[in-house]
């Protein structure tokens, strides 16, 4: 088999805020396969933005600070790479989309401008052959009219198409790896719809690796292959898609899962609540950092961090808990 | 763009006519002028005749509106002190003023920008710190008394320089330097302050994420972006010298517009007083205006709005 | 039939136009378009559109927080478009409104405590302690968090905070403008459900915009699709998900990412919200009882 | 307020600005108990001393004496009563106008927003130095018109950004929310939007106050500002400056003193505007 195209060994990355240190991310290890489209799911603070600004060395530092960790990219260890060989990786074998496409883009540049500085500096091409791989590419990200789109400025574009232009940006080198972190969350809906075909549709034809942040378990179950769900700068849950939608091993998925509307579920009038809040990471809870909210903790979830472990026969199915989830449930529909 | 430019003439039009308002009515709370004009000891009647000659008598309103009439004509009166047209007067000590506050833009420009980008690229190193600390100095001193201490010790104690006057090289240099160093102060510390708010911005994270040359986030995303916060401040720096001017050309003995205007105040000579303010205005209402239209070219969000 | 509760009909709000002579002529927008709905007591009307459909500013023009440039709204049988601010007061004991966004819906220099109690002062009501203690445990909040300020909160408490004041006067109708867009997802579920929970309790009804339509099925008894200013097609819940008639609304409902990897993925059909202005005459149909679309 | 000097003594910029300010007010305050000789009573026989630190305190002149041999230490530390009394007065003159019509201006718009902004630029269209002086000249330099003047140069700076603030303010939720309870807009104004533009206010006002005190030395630096006999730091430059060759102290030490109040206020100022700035608080 492969080896892995990247591949993180027990990255810790940490803030120094004047309260003290915080622990963003926390003993997180994970393969990515070539070919494979991983979904992160978490919400705010479950250090999913964080660890991927860490790898790619795009945390400010100070307050940010990796304080131990392997990220390997073709077998390359990313934190120990120079800067300037760090940068010839950056935005040319991976590319990365951000969230807010509105601040995302110099307000002051051409798009055109903003596509040709990445083309020219990670390629031989120059001048109007890098104009005509400019125009190629908006065209590829389904802009009409790209030859004129590339003398406006981003604020002649919607919401929408700029984030295109991010996509268009992120493919521009024929990166290996696509990084999106929440680039649909400012979305409407419908145009979500759209730029998720989009990227479904040019990881098909071009074979990128992707990884997909998001909160959206929605988002995850149309794109990803492999789900991984973090919380507290942790993973909780993590493998194929469909094995984890199909029976979840961490209550934290599960709750997550059950939170959603249902088809067809109005005649029960509430919805399943994930009680409690999102830990305030500067105190983290002892142990299992979800322990405080799950209904299904035990003793050692409250005191002892659970390491990832196989979940299920389904290979690459891992769980972070102390407690048998599927084997609570069917106990509790059998007491009714 | 068309529309823009008309209502900005027509503001800048306004603003202009406001000023001339404000002249007016302040000379004319300012004293007699009748009574200046003629030697000590004239009498009442002979006063009384003045002023019905220059107009004085008639109702205010009816003056401001002949003083408007006059001044859309260039035509601000006759100097008390002078006995020549005061625009006249005032227009020949333009160029000294213009001069100084010129040279005295562009040098503190050059070293400000320089020394802000180092402060805000070199975070945390000791150039910062010597930057930003001759910086706050530089901001905490008054112009006039560093104008003095530099006459002090390169005019008097070094006597290398001339301690005041106009004509050569020589003697812009102290004038230059102690009003430039004032300019660099502020361009520095602002040009720090706004580069280090734009580094937070997510576009310098995407340039970076970019892969691109610190060069080329330095020059394209940075510095380009802080270029409109500059913009502003050159021009209430401006403002800043020609109102300054007043002191500075007094300490130099420099014979520009603003030492011109302080003479007439001590005299009590309006024709001048108005004609100098007047002046000195209309030109920070037309450095404001170009700065306006600049935003328009270094930001294109400005240019779609209007 | 009885009145509804709320009856708005053929309202219309603009922005820009022509101002003074040295403010610049801007074209005119049509934020909301000659739209129409009712809401009935104890009832949930779910009011659905995109950013920039029009819906918040509808839902702001309804409380009259700003003028409507046309048509009515009646309020428990009352027209309240055109009334002085002091004709207005005594109607907004009955109306309120919730944010979106829970940090920039709160004073920050404000102890949490006053803010809740700020409604019952500025309408002369015993805003003692005890009623505003007995507001935070409605809405599942500690009494004793009422003197701090709203730093201290998260966004979830901020959100029940919120509640807590819309519901201070007992108003009988509520505008609740993307409530959880802003929360996170573990929280969202709780606030649906308080929501729930005070409309049992307080019989409220509610005008809930939405930007979505994934949890207005859980909410609304009713929807209203709104499209650049415009209303393109009402229904029942059940109408809506089951039989969507005007295309726009069939997008909406096609681009809910559905949380089942199983479900087969096919490409959906763009609708580009730019091309598809409703036209100015088209007008609405009732196609079923209760289920209207605007027609072409 | 004790985040606030915990947060203060963490800053040694901010802790040396705020000193430098506690020094200058305590001796201004204290002036009359110092046991400094009068600052307005000279001797001939001590005419231009240079400074002297033999048997000090007192009879000696630490800083020298001016030309009409009078003492100038005593002078500066009686002329920062005079310096302070006037700007303090100015700023906070021209901060109560500035910030109410700031308000007024943001919060009603329309007519009333179009006429205070287009006085703002009319004022702003006259540097703000020879407004000062046309009007001193006019009005007369008593203590009272200098502050009235400085205080009508600082309004339009307050008005500006309180006005900015409460554009954005009035659009916040909270605004809208207390409009939907049916608060009166004075209610609006005055519990919601004053107490969220206290602090910009307060920045401002550090920042005018440096910009007051130079101004307010360069007008008795023009022989416009508080009339002697009253001791002003300006006007001790103004005089002394006659002597430079000879006496180098007389401008020395009072331009000393305006630099270092100047660089008190600014390096609190700044100190200041980061403690009151969310952004570089989070990032603190």
């Amino acid at each position: 088999m492969a080896p892995p195209l990247l591949e993180i060994r027990n990255l810790t990355v940490a803030f120094d805020t004047p309260a003290g240190r915080v622990h963003a991310v926390n003993d997180l290890s994970y393969t990515l396969n070539e070919g494979e489209t991983l979904g992160v799911v978490g919400e705010s603070g479950s250090g999913k933005s964080v660890h991927v600004l860490a790898m790619l060395g795009l945390l400010p530092s100070p307050p940010a600070k990796i304080l131990s960790g392997e990220v390997l990219f073709q077998g390359r260890d990313l934190l120990k790479l120079p800067e300037a060989q760090l940068r010839e990786l950056r935005g040319g074998q991976i590319g990365m989309v951000f969230q807010d496409p509105m601040s995302s883009l110099n307000p002051v540049l051409t798009v055109g401008r903003q596509l040709r500085e990445v083309i020219e500096r990670h390629s031989d091409l120059r001048g109007a052959k890098a104009e005509a791989r400019a125009t190629e590419l908006l065209d590829l990200v389904g802009i009409p009219n790209p030859g004129a789109r590339l003398k406006q400025y981003p604020h002649e574009f919607s919401g929408g198409m700029r984030q295109r232009v991010m996509i268009a940006i992120g493919l521009s080198c024929n990166p290996k790896l696509l990084i999106a972190d929440e680039a649909t969350t400012a979305l409407d809906v419908t145009v979500q719809a759209q730029i998720l075909d989009l990227v479904r549709d040019l990881k098909d034809r071009l074979g990128t690796t992707v990884i997909w942040i998001t909160h959206d378990m929605g988002v995850v179950a149309e794109l990803a292959d492999t789900i991984q769900v973090m919380y507290g700068g942790r993973i909780m849950e993590r493998g194929p898609v469909r094995a984890v939608f199909r029976q979840p091993h961490s209550a934290y998925t599960w709750g997550l899962l059950r939170s959603l509307p249902d088809e067809g579920a109005r005649a029960q009038r509430r919805l399943y609540q994930i009680p409690g809040a999102p830990p305030d990471m500067a105190n983290p809870p002892a142990g299992d950092p979800f322990a405080p909210r799950n209904p299904y903790a035990t003793d050692r979830c409250r005191t002892e961090v659970p390491p990832l472990r196989p979940a299920s026969p389904v290979p690459g199915h891992m769980v972070a808990a102390w407690y048998d989830l599927p084997a609570r449930l069917a106990a509790e529909a059998a007491h009714g | 763009m068309a529309g823009y430019l008309v209502r900005r003439l027509l503001e800048s039009a306004l603003a202009v006519w406001g000023v001339v308002t404000i002249v007016f009515f302040v000379t004319r709370v300012l004293g007699d002028p009748a009574a200046l004009l003629l030697p000590i000891g004239a009498s009442a009647e002979q006063i009384e005749a003045l002023r019905d000659n220059l107009g004085l008598n008639q109702p205010l309103f009816v003056q401001y509106l002949q003083f408007l009439g006059q001044v859309v004509q260039g035509d601000f009166g006759t100097s008390f002190q002078h006995g020549r047209p005061a625009l006249e007067v005032v227009m020949e000590r333009m160029p000294a003023t213009a001069l100084l506050a010129g040279s005295a833009m562009v040098l503190g420009i050059l070293i400000g920008a320089v020394a802000g980008a180092i402060a805000a690229l070199k975070r945390g190193s000791l150039a910062e710190l010597v930057v930003m600390a001759i910086a706050l100095l530089g901001q905490a001193t008054p112009v006039f008394w560093l104008g003095i201490m530099l006459i002090l010790y390169f005019g008097v104690n070094l006597g290398w320089l001339p301690t005041g006057g106009y004509g050569t090289f020589a003697h812009l240099v102290l004038p230059a330097i102690t009003l430039a160093v004032f300019v660099s102060a502020s361009i520095a510390r602002l040009l720090r302050s706004s580069m280090l708010d734009i580094l937070r911005e997510d576009y310098i994270r995407t340039a970076r994420a970019k892969g691109l040359m610190p060069h080329t986030v330095f020059v394209w995303h940075i510095a380009r972006n802080a270029l409109i916060p500059v913009t502003t401040m050159t021009a209430i720096l401006a403002g800043e010298l020609l109102g300054g001017s007043v002191v500075t050309e007094t300490v130099f003995s420099w014979p520009g517009v603003g030492r011109l205007i302080l003479q007439a105040i001590q005299a009590k000579d309006f024709p001048v007083i108005q004609a100098g303010v007047f002046v000195v205005a209309s030109l920070f209402v037309l450095i404001n205006f170009v700065v306006d239209l600049l935003y328009g070219v270094l930001d294109p969000r400005i240019r779609a709005e209007r | 039939m009885a009145e509804p509760l709320l009856e708005v009909r053929n309202l219309i709000r603009t922005y820009g136009g022509n101002r003074s002579l040295l403010g610049g002529a801007r074209p005119v927008l049509h934020a909301v378009n000659d739209i129409s709905f009712h809401v009935a007591a104890g009832e949930t009307l779910g009011l659905v559109g995109e950013s920039g459909s029009g819906k918040s500013t509808a839902g702001r023009v309804t409380l009259q927080l700003e003028p409507a440039d046309g048509g009515s709204v009646r309020f428990a049988g009352q027209e309240i478009t055109g009334l002085s601010p002091r004709q207005l007061k005594p109607v907004r004991r009955q109306m309120q409104m919730i944010f979106q966004d829970p940090y920039a819906a709160l004073n920050p220099r404000m102890r949490v405590g006053s803010f809740v109690a700020e409604p019952l002062v500025v309408h002369g009501e015993d805003a003692h302690k005890d009623r505003i203690a007995d507001l935070f445990r409605i809405v599942g909040l500690d009494p004793a968090f009422m003197t701090r300020y709203p730093h201290e909160f998260s966004g979830g408490q901020r959100q029940r905070i919120c509640i807590a004041r819309a519901i201070a006067l007992k108003p009988s109708f509520i505008v609740a403008d993307e409530p959880i867009t802003a929360l996170d997802v573990s929280i969202q579920a709780q606030i649906v459900n308080l929501f729930q929970d005070l409309q049992d309790q307080l019989g409220l009804a509610y005008l809930f915009i939405a930007h979505d339509l994934s949890m207005v099925r859980y909410l609304c008894q009713r929807v209203a699709v709104m499209l650049r200013g415009r209303i393109v097609e009402t229904a029942s819940v059940e109408q809506i998900f089951s039989n969507p008639q005007h295309p726009y609304t069939r997008s909406l409902l096609d681009a809910i990412p559905v949380p089942d990897p199983d479900r087969p993925r096919r490409k959906r059909l763009a609708f580009d919200v730019a091309s598809n202005i409703p036209p100015r005459e088209a007008v609405m149909a009732e196609i079923a009882p209760g289920h209207f679309v605007l027609q072409p | 307020m004790r985040q606030f000097f915990s947060e203060l003594s963490r800053s040694k910029a901010g802790l040396a600005g705020f000193i430098l300010l506690v020094l200058f007010v305590a001796l201004a305050v204290l002036a009359p108990w110092l046991g400094l000789e009068d600052p307005t009573r000279g001797s001939l026989r001590a005419r231009m001393t240079a400074p002297t630190w033999d048997g000090f305190w007192p009879g000696a002149h630490p800083l020298g004496t001016d030309e009409v041999g009078r003492d100038i230490l005593s002078r500066i530390v009686h002329g920062s009563r005079t310096t302070l009394a006037v700007a303090g007065a100015a700023v906070v003159a021209g901060g109560i106008v500035g910030t109410f019509l700031g308000i007024l201006a943001g919060y009603a718009g329309g007519l009333t927003d179009r006429i205070l902004m287009r006085l703002v630029d009319i004022q702003l269209a006259i540097p703000l130095m020879m407004l000062a002086l046309l009007v001193v000249a006019a009005l007369g330099p008593s203590i009272q018109n200098v502050i009235m003047v400085l205080a009508l140069t600082s309004w339009i700076r307050y008005a500006r950004i309180i006005r900015g603030q409460v554009l954005s303010l009035r659009e916040r939720e909270f605004v809208q929310s207390a409009r939907a309870i049916g608060a009166s807009g004075w209610r609006i104004m005055l519990r919601h939007i004053l107490p969220n533009v206290m602090t910009p206010a307060l920045v401002v006002a550090t920042l005018e106050l440096a910009r007051i005190i130079v101004m307010d030395a360069a007008l008795s630096f023009l022989g416009l500002g508080v009339q002697p006999p009253n001791p002003s730091w300006g006007r001790m430059l103004a005089d002394g400056r006659v002597y430079i060759s000879t006496a180098w102290w007389s401008v020395t030490f009072p331009g000393l003193a305006i630099m270092l109040t100047v660089l008190g206020v600014n390096l609190f100022g700044d100190w200041l505007r980061d403690y009151f700035d969310p952004k570089t608080r989070s990032a603190r």
